[in-house]
C-alpha cells in the first residue's frame, strides 16, 4: 500500500503544471477554444517536445512508457487547465490500441509520429448502438480483394476533425477487427460537432472505404479493445479529477471573497456544510480515480471492469454534485460564460456522458456483483 | 373538501383550451416545442397582441385596469394550459411586477400612462433591482440618484437584468438616501431605456445565450414625477412587488409539458427489449418526478385556495419556489440522461440540443429569483419562527 | 376545488383531539403500552360512546356515515396521538368490508357491535405472498357440505389479539373470497407479535377452520377487497401524517430551547435549513394525504391505485425523511425511550413498512403509468 | 503507489484469519451473527482475554508498554478481519481512549497501575464526557470537582456514557475552576466505579436496549492522585483522546461484513422470477453502496498512509466518520427494507428484528462520537478555512 508518486511521476504532474501555468491560462484557452480548429497546433507541438504524447509509448518502442500513474498525473492537470487539446484521444487511447494491437511494423510506422505530435490519431469506436453494450457495433468490414470495405456510422469521436489516422472498429463476421484508415481516404466524411465540454470531434460516416490488409490491427480485438477503453476510461477520470479539484478551490476561494448581509458567504453554515459535502465527494473521487489507474491494466476482467466502472459511476456523481453546487454556490456569476467556473461545470458534465453514463456503468458493475 | 374543478372552472378550462388550439399561431409554438429563442422578443409581443385582443391581456388585473376579473384558480388554469399549450410565457416585468405596483403605489397618471400600454405590448419592460454586489443582500443596493431640480441623476450599474436589451422602460431600485438604513433609503423610479447614458451589456451565459445584462447608469436624467410612491420607500414597494412575484412560481404547467415530453421520448428508447419508460430504473426515476409533481400541483392549489381567503400571498410561496425548481431541474437532467452520450454533441441554438441546452440554463432557476437557500431562509424565519 | 373542512367534519376533528389532550396524554400513553393488552378497552368504549368507531358505518345502517374526509381527520388526530387502540383495524379497514360487502343480514349481525366497540374485527388478508402482489394470497377456503373449510397463514395482523372476528380473505378456486371467522373458532392460532411501532398483532395459523355459508362475505372480492385495502392506505396516510406533523413541532420547539455554544441549536443556519426541508415534505405529505382521502374512492381503478400507491410513495418517502431528522436534531435524547420522538419516530417507520412499502407502491405506481 | 497490500501484509492478514478460525469461540461469534446483545460484558471480557494471550491485546499500543508494534495498516487489517469474522468489538474506552492519555499524560505510577489491567481486561472502563446540558459543546461541562486536602469532591451528572453500568473504572472531565474560560479550569480524573456517591442509571433506548447510562456524582471522593497531568489543563488531554479516538472511525470491517450479508440475504429473496439482488431497482441499490464503500475503503488507507507519514491523525478523520457512518446506515436501511412488511415484527432481543433493530440502534451513529453536524463543522474550518 503506498500513495505516493516516485520521483518521475512528481517529475511529471509538476513540469505539465508548469507548462499549463505558463502558458495556458485561462485567457489563452479562451483564445484556443475561440478558433477555427478549437485547439492549438503550438501546444500540441510542445507536448510533443516536452515528451507528455510518448508517455504511453514503451520504451521499447522508442517512447517513455510512464504506465497509467504518469497518464494519471498528466491527465490531472489537463483537466486542471481545462485543456482543449487531443491528449486523450491521441496519446491515450489510440496510441495504446497500437501500442497492445499493433504489429512491429505498424507501431514503427506510426508511434514516432504519434510520439512527436506531427501525427494524431483517434479511436472510432462509439456508434448509436453500443449505448448499453459497448462492443454492440454495427459497423461492417467486408474482405475485398487482399484488403476490406468498411461502411457503417461512428459517433461523436472526439478529436477526430484533428486526426490524420482514425483507428475504426468493425464487425468482421462475428469477430471486431482494428482498421486503421487515413482521415482523408476516399468514402470518409467528416460531420463536425462541437461537445457540450467545448472540444472538437465529429461524427464519420464510412461508406465502403477501402482497407489494405496491412491496415488490420491485431485479430478479433474484443478483449483488447475493452483493455484500451479502460486505459482511456481511467485517463478520462484522472482529467475530470483534475477539474472537480479546481472548481471546488474556485468555489472555496470565492465563498471567502464574495460579500452578502456584511459577511463574506463562506461563513454561512448551510454553505460550509455544503462545501464540506463537495469536499467528501472530491476525496472519494480521487480514491476512485487511483483506483482506476491501478486497476485499468488488470489482467482479471472481472477486477479490471468492476473497479473501473465503480469509478465511473462514483466519480459521475461526484462531478455531478460538485459542478452543481459550484454554480449555485457562486451564484449568478456562475451561470456566466465569464468565470472559470461554468466551463469546469461543462467539462464535468461531459465527463458524466463520456465513456458510458453513471447509469450505463452501474447497470456494468451490478451485472458483475450480483 | 374537494381536489377537483368545479363544473364552471372545467368549462373555463375548456375556453381557454379553444382558444389555445385556434389563435396560437404554429410557428410560435413551433419554436417554443423546438427550445427556440431567436424570436422571442417578436413571439413574446404578437402573442400578447393577441391575448389582449381576446381581452386576457393581463389576467390577475383587477377589472378597472383592463384585467379580466378572473379568479386565483382561473388564472392558474389559464397559465397551466398556455404552457401544456406550447404558448409563450408572458413577459412578467410589466404584466406582474410593475404593474401591481404601480396600480397599488402609483399616481393616477403614472397608471393612466403605463398601465394600458403594459396590457397591449405597446412597452417592453425590465427590472433593474440586483447589482454586482447586492444580490442575496438586495437592501445593500449602491445605484445613486441625486436630486437635482426636477429629476434625479442617476450613477451605478445593475446586473442579471433579465431580457433588458429588448426593453423600452426599465423600473429600479435606486438609493436616494445613503446615510439611512439600508432598507431606508431606496426609492422606485421607471425609466425610460431611451435616455441618454444608459449602457446595456448582454452577459453571455454558459449555454451560449443571452437572457441577462448588465446595464450602466452614467449620469442618467430621469424626471422626478418618474418616482413611484415617497421617496426613500422604496423598499416598501419592492417586497410588494417580491410578493407578487410569485404566481406560478411553481412552473406547474412547464413540468407537465416537459415530463410528458420526456415520457414520450423515453418510451422511443430500447433498451434490453423494452423501453426506458418501461426500465425499472429510468422509468423509475420518472414516476418519482411524476409523484413529486402531484404532490407540488396540490400543495400549489392549497396556496392558492389560502391566498384567495387570506387576499394576499404569504411565505408559502418559497416552498412553492424550492420544490418548483428542484422538479424542473430534476426534469431537465432525466431529459438530458435519455440521450445518454447523444447530449454530448452540442450547439445552443439546435434543435438536438434542446434537452442539453435545458439542462445548462435552468441551473439558474435556483439562484435567480431569491435563491434557494435565501427561500430556506424565508421558511426558517417566516414560517417555522427560528 | 375547496380544501375546507365543513362544521361536522371540523368537530368531528376538534372532538376527537380534544378527547385524546384530555385522556391520553404521552404519560397516558406509556400506561397503556404497558398494560397486558397494550391498548386500553375504557378508551375505546368511549370511542364507542363518541361516535368514532360508527363514522364509516353509513346512516342507512345506523352509522355516522362521515365520510373519507371524517375517517382523515380522526386518523389525523389518532396520529397526532400515537393511540394504540384498533382504530384503523376495525373501524376503519373491517368495518369498511361489512359495509360494501356484507349481506343486510350480516350488516345487521355485525355492524352495531362493531359501532358501540363493543365487537372488533380484523381484516386478515396480507400473506407472506403477498409482498410484491397484494392480491396473490395462499390461504385456501375448500366447499365442505353447505359451508367452507379455511387453511393457511395470514401475516402480522394488526391487533387480531383484540378483534373477536376475523375477516379472512382465502383463496376459492380462481375467485377470492372473505371469510367471517371468530377469532376463538376451533383451528385458529394466534401468534402474537409486537410491532415496531409499539401495536400488537399476530400472525393467524387457520388450520381446517369452518366457516359457515352464511360467513361469506359477497362473491369474489378482489376488486372490492382492493377498494377496502385503499381505504384502510388513506386513513393510514392520515394517521401517518398526524404523526409527522407532531414530530416536526416537537423537532422545532426542541431547535428553540436546546441550548448549545451560547444559544439555541435552532439558531444554526444548516439545521434551519434541516428544518424547512421537513417542513416542505411535510406540506407535500398534507397534500398527498388529500389526494388518497378524495381518491380512495373512486370508482376509476386507475384513478383510485395511482392515487394511492403516488401518497404512499411521497408520504412514506416524507416519514423516513421527516423521522430520522427529527431523531438527529434531537441529538442523543432522540435517541431514549423517554422522549415523544422516538415513538413517533417508530410510528412513522411501520408506516413506511405498512400496506406496501416504499418500493412496491413505486412499483405499482410506475406499471400504471408506461 | 500501490493499492494493494505487501506480501508481508498479505501474510500477516493470513496469520490473522487463521488466528481468527481457530480462537473465536463459536458461540460468542454466534451472538455476533444473531445481533444477540444479551452477553455484551462476559463476551467482549473473555475475547480480549484471547487475544491478551495471544499478545494482540493492545494492538495499538507501543511495545515498550505492552503492544504489538503492528504499523498502522496492521492494525487496520486487524480491526477488519476481526469485523468480517464477527468478532466482538474491543472495548475502545480503555484500549483506545484513557489508555493513550495515560501513556502520553500520565504518571509513571498511573501507567504502570492501569496498563496492564486495561490489556488484560482486568478492568472496564468507560468515559465521562458529555452532561446532559453539554452534547456538541462539550466545553461547557458543569460537573464540578472542588479540592478538599488530598481529594477532589465531585458533584455533577454525567450522561450518555456507554456501557458504563459493566465498569469498574470511569475516567472524566470535570470542572476545577468556573471562573476562568469554559476550556481552561477542566481536570481530567480516574475514578473507582465503586466509589460512594455514584449512582448509575440505564438509559433505555428507542430499540429497547441498554447502552447508554446517566451517571449522578454526590460528594464523590477522588483522589488528587487520580488526575491525569495538571490542574485545569484537562482539555489539552480530552482533545489529544478524541484524536485518538478515530481509529477505524470509519467501520470499513463492520460494513462489509453487513454488505456481505446482505447481498447473501437479497440473493435469496425472489420477486419477478429472480432475487432481488439481481432486481435492477434493488439490486441496484446494492451496487451503489457497495462502490460507495470500496471508495470509503481507499479513502481510510490513504488517511492511514498519509498519519503514518505525519504521525498524527488529522481533520481527515471526520471525512471518515460522516461517510463512514453514512454507509452504514444506508447498509442497515437496506437490509430491514429487504425485509419488506416481515420488519414490523419486532422485539428487540429476537433474532428476526435484527434487521430492525440495527436500523434503530444505529440512528445513533450520525449523532454520538461528535454529531456529523460537528465533524462538517471541522471540515469546513479545520480542513476549508472556512
Amino acid at each position: 500500500m503506498d500513495f505516493s508518486f516516485n520521483d518521475e511521476q512528481q517529475m511529471l504532474l509538476d513540469s505539465t503544471r508548469r507548462f499549463i501555468a505558463e502558458r495556458y491560462d485561462f485567457e489563452h484557452r479562451n483564445h484556443v477554444r475561440a478558433t477555427a480548429d478549437g485547439w492549438s497546433r503550438d501546444v500540441w507541438k510542445q507536448f510533443g517536445e516536452l515528451g507528455l504524447l510518448a508517455i504511453n509509448i514503451p520504451e521499447a518502442d522508442g517512447g517513455i512508457g510512464a504506465g497509467s500513474v504518469g497518464t494519471m498525473l498528466v491527465s490531472n492537470a489537463m483537466g486542471e487547465g481545462l485543456l482543449l487539446e487531443p491528449f486523450l484521444s491521441s496519446a491515450v487511447l489510440a496510441t495504446h490500441a497500437i501500442v497492445q494491437l499493433g504489429s512491429a511494423q505498424q507501431r514503427g510506422d506510426w508511434l514516432p509520429a504519434l510520439a512527436t505530435g506531427e501525427s494524431i490519431a483517434v479511436l472510432a469506436h462509439d456508434e448509436a448502438s453500443t449505448r448499453f453494450d459497448v462492443m454492440h457495433i454495427e459497423t461492417q468490414a467486408v474482405r475485398s480483394g487482399d484488403g476490406w470495405r468498411i461502411t457503417g456510422r461512428k459517433s461523436l469521436v472526439y478529436h477526430a476533425p484533428a486526426a490524420n489516422l482514425l483507428l475504426v472498429s468493425a464487425r468482421v463476421d462475428k469477430e471486431i477487427g482494428l482498421f486503421a484508415v487515413p482521415t482523408d481516404a476516399a468514402g470518409v466524411t467528416l460531420l463536425p460537432r462541437t461537445t457540450v465540454d467545448e472540444q472538437r470531434a465529429a461524427d464519420i460516416v464510412l461508406d465502403n472505404v477501402a482497407a489494405a490488409a496491412s491496415a488490420r490491427l491485431g485479430e478479433d480485438v474484443r478483449e483488447a479493445l475493452q483493455v484500451v477503453l479502460d486505459q482511456g476510461l481511467a485517463a478520462l477520470c484522472a482529467e475530470a479529477f483534475g477539474a472537480m479539484d479546481r472548481i471546488l478551490a474556485a468555489t472555496i476561494e470565492y465563498s471567502r471573497s464574495r460579500v452578502q448581509f456584511g459577511v463574506p458567504i463562506g461563513s454561512f453554515q448551510a454553505l460550509q456544510h455544503r462545501m464540506a459535502e463537495m469536499l467528501m465527494h472530491l476525496e472519494q473521487a480521487r480514491s476512485m480515480s487511483y483506483l482506476a489507474t491501478l486497476r485499468c491494466t488488470d489482467t482479471d476482467p472481472v477486477a479490471r471492469r468492476t473497479a473501473l466502472s465503480a469509478a465511473k459511476v462514483l466519480m459521475g456523481q461526484a462531478a455531478r454534485y460538485i459542478g452543481q453546487q459550484a454554480v449555485q454556490l457562486h451564484g449568478g456569476m456562475g451561470m456566466t460564460d465569464e468565470l472559470e467556473v461554468s466551463h469546469y461545470f461543462k467539462r464535468l458534465l461531459a465527463f458524466e456522458l463520456r465513456c458510458g453514463t453513471t447509469d450505463e456503468h452501474l447497470a456494468v458493475y451490478h451485472q458483475q456483483i450480483r | 373538501m374537494d381536489l377537483d374543478f368545479s363544473t364552471v372552472e372545467l368549462a373555463f378550462r375548456d375556453e381557454v383550451r379553444q382558444f389555445l388550439a385556434a389563435e396560437l399561431p404554429a410557428d410560435i409554438r413551433d419554436r417554443i416545442v423546438r427550445g427556440d429563442h431567436s424570436h422571442v422578443r417578436e413571439d413574446t409581443i404578437r402573442w400578447q397582441k393577441i391575448l389582449h385582443a381576446k381581452g386576457w391581456g393581463a389576467p390577475a388585473w383587477p377589472v378597472e385596469f383592463g384585467g379580466t376579473g378572473w379568479s386565483k384558480t382561473q388564472q392558474y388554469i389559464f397559465e397551466t394550459e398556455c404552457a401544456l399549450a406550447d404558448a409563450p410565457a408572458q413577459l412578467a416585468f410589466g404584466i406582474k411586477m410593475v404593474a401591481p405596483v404601480l396600480m397599488r403605489y402609483g399616481s393616477t397618471e403614472q397608471q393612466n400612462r403605463f398601465l394600458p400600454r403594459i396590457r397591449a405590448a405597446d412597452d417592453w419592460w425590465c427590472q433593474g433591482y440586483s447589482e454586482p454586489g447586492s444580490g442575496s443582500d438586495l437592501a445593500s443596493l449602491k445605484m445613486k440618484a441625486e436630486r437635482d431640480g426636477d429629476e434625479y441623476v442617476l450613477n451605478g450599474q445593475k446586473a442579471w437584468n433579465t431580457l433588458g436589451h429588448f426593453a423600452d422602460w426599465i423600473f429600479c431600485l435606486v438609493r436616494t438616501d445613503s446615510s439611512a438604513k439600508p432598507q431606508k433609503g431606496i426609492s422606485f423610479l421607471l425609466i425610460d431605456m431611451k435616455t441618454s447614458g444608459i449602457t446595456v451589456r448582454p452577459t453571455k451565459l454558459l449555454d451560449g445565450s443571452f437572457e441577462v445584462n448588465e446595464i450602466w447608469f452614467d449620469n442618467v436624467r430621469v424626471p422626478v414625477t418618474n418616482r413611484v410612491g415617497d421617496e426613500n420607500e422604496g423598499w416598501t414597494y419592492a417586497k410588494f412587488l417580491l410578493g407578487h412575484e410569485r404566481t406560478n412560481i411553481a412552473g406547474i404547467g412547464w413540468s407537465k409539458r416537459e415530463l410528458r415530453r420526456l415520457k414520450s421520448d423515453s418510451a422511443k428508447v430500447s433498451k434490453d427489449g423494452r423501453s426506458l419508460l418501461e426500465d425499472p430504473v429510468f422509468g423509475g426515476r420518472i414516476a418519482q418526478v411524476e409523484i413529486e409533481l402531484t404532490a407540488l400541483e396540490i400543495t400549489n392549489m392549497r396556496v392558492i385556495f389560502d391566498e384567495a381567503a387570506k387576499k394576499a400571498p404569504g411565505p408559502e410561496a418559497s416552498m412553492l419556489k424550492i420544490r418548483g425548481t428542484e422538479i424542473m431541474q430534476r426534469i431537465s437532467e432525466l431529459q438530458m440522461e435519455l440521450l445518454g452520450a447523444s447530449a454530448l454533441a452540442y450547439a445552443h441554438d439546435s434543435d438536438d440540443s434542446r434537452a442539453t441546452a435545458s439542462y445548462l440554463n435552468l441551473r439558474k432557476l435556483t439562484i435567480f429569483g431569491g435563491s434557494n437557500e435565501i427561500q430556506r431562509n424565508i421558511i426558517a424565519h417566516m414560517i417555522l419562527k427560528l
